[in-house]
């Protein structure tokens, strides 16, 4: 895969998906397949108001490690591009939070591995969340049904990730 | 050394332990480990969750017996939740 | 679901998948997850060089139709908002062809939704394509595949579309 | 009646057959097929295809039986290709 292409940014910054999108893949006619999944903070979780949501980086290693995930994504499931947009910092409700996008020839191979890189990112992402609202504050950790998802997704994939 | 508390390990460490000289007789992150047991206890059994995992110098470590020295940077990173 | 929304757009006009998307569920703070997939005009496929895709629309009855699957996958996945704008006329390499957007509250509908509604696109919306190029002109039909892959989908989501 | 035939049967048909008067004797879906058999054999083998639909008055018909009138807009749909 020669054009095989994986761009990661982490931002502090508020980003427009559909503005990221635009630009992504621009011009290209050898790729039949767009797929991608933008993760918004809602202004409920679990039946707990959400006032704001924090993420917290580990800042270089945090980029490094989801380009890793990226890569072997890509890879994998052979993509064109492949893309990730992170959010982190302070975040508002309606505010976009996470963006995968993946081009590739065919469908299957856009969806599969944006709904992989997604299930990676939940688990073995070095961002950590915090929800505060009204009824105080708490750090997000991935449920056991993440872990379940992304180790059925590894096994799937029959590659370590 | 450099150490370094993400989410809510940050939370318990404050900046205290942020810069600290390498104990005597740390060589090890077990040693490490158990430098922090003796003289943070609370945040040593936070640490001690079965997913917690460590980075040296940016890169993820499991074996205890991974040596350590003054000018590594040792991070403590709780359950990752990216996405 | 109060908010259940379902747009269907058939369009002659190009079309900006990013524009379409700037539009979708904007303003929603109760929504947690967009997924969506854009089909492009490729300009190979199999092996075959492609000066334009013609496609042809039963007017009226085309956009029915797929606002009676869409509105299908909607009620059986659960999402807010679900979207999609289809292409008709000429279409030359890189141009899209057909978008479709889901909103829902969790990743895992999103993602279903849109899967679930291109595999019906594939088979049952009343659209016939037609390819030129070097190698002259000729209908395509879904393959067998398609096929396979929609009455797989049927059976999983358990209910006749 | 109007009868439209749509991707590569409308190429088959032409424009010749769009709008006919309801042929003698035709009353149903079959009695039309029939009938379509005896005066464009070349286009009925065409439309026999096992994933060839039908539409009356815009509504996907399955029933043979199913009937037809002189106002009615018959459809002929090869198999789909969207998306």
């Amino acid at each position: 895969m020669p054009n095989n292409i994986v761009k990661v940014r982490i931002t502090e910054q508020a980003f427009d998906p559909a503005l990221e999108l635009s630009a992504f893949g621009a011009g290209r006619q050898d790729t039949g397949a767009l797929a991608n999944f933008v993760g918004y903070c809602r202004d409920m979780t679990a039946g707990r108001r959400v006032g704001e949501l924090t993420i917290e980086q580990y800042p270089g290693f945090t980029e490094r490690e989801i380009t890793r995930l990226a890569n072997q994504v890509s890879r994998e499931l052979g993509t064109l591009d492949l893309m990730v947009v992170h959010r982190v910092g302070a975040i508002r409700p309606g505010e976009a939070i996470v963006l995968v996008a993946a081009l590739a020839a065919h469908r299957n191979a856009a969806f599969e591995a944006v709904r992989l890189l997604m299930d990676y990112l939940k688990t073995d992402a070095p961002l950590w969340k915090k929800e505060s609202g009204p009824d105080g504050v708490r750090w997000i950790e991935p449920s056991a049904h993440d872990h379940a998802r992304r180790d059925q997704a590894k096994e799937k994939s029959g590659e370590k990730v | 050394m450099k150490l370094v508390f993400l989410g809510r390990f940050r939370e318990l460490a404050g900046a205290r332990l942020s810069d600290v000289p390498l104990p005597a007789g740390v060589r090890t992150l077990q040693g490490l480990q158990d430098w922090l047991a003796r003289t943070e206890p609370d945040l040593a059994v936070a640490l001690t969750g079965a997913r917690t995992q460590v980075a040296i110098n940016q890169t993820l470590v499991r074996d205890p017996a991974y040596p350590i020295g003054d000018r590594d940077e040792i991070a403590f990173l709780p359950p990752m939740s990216g996405g």
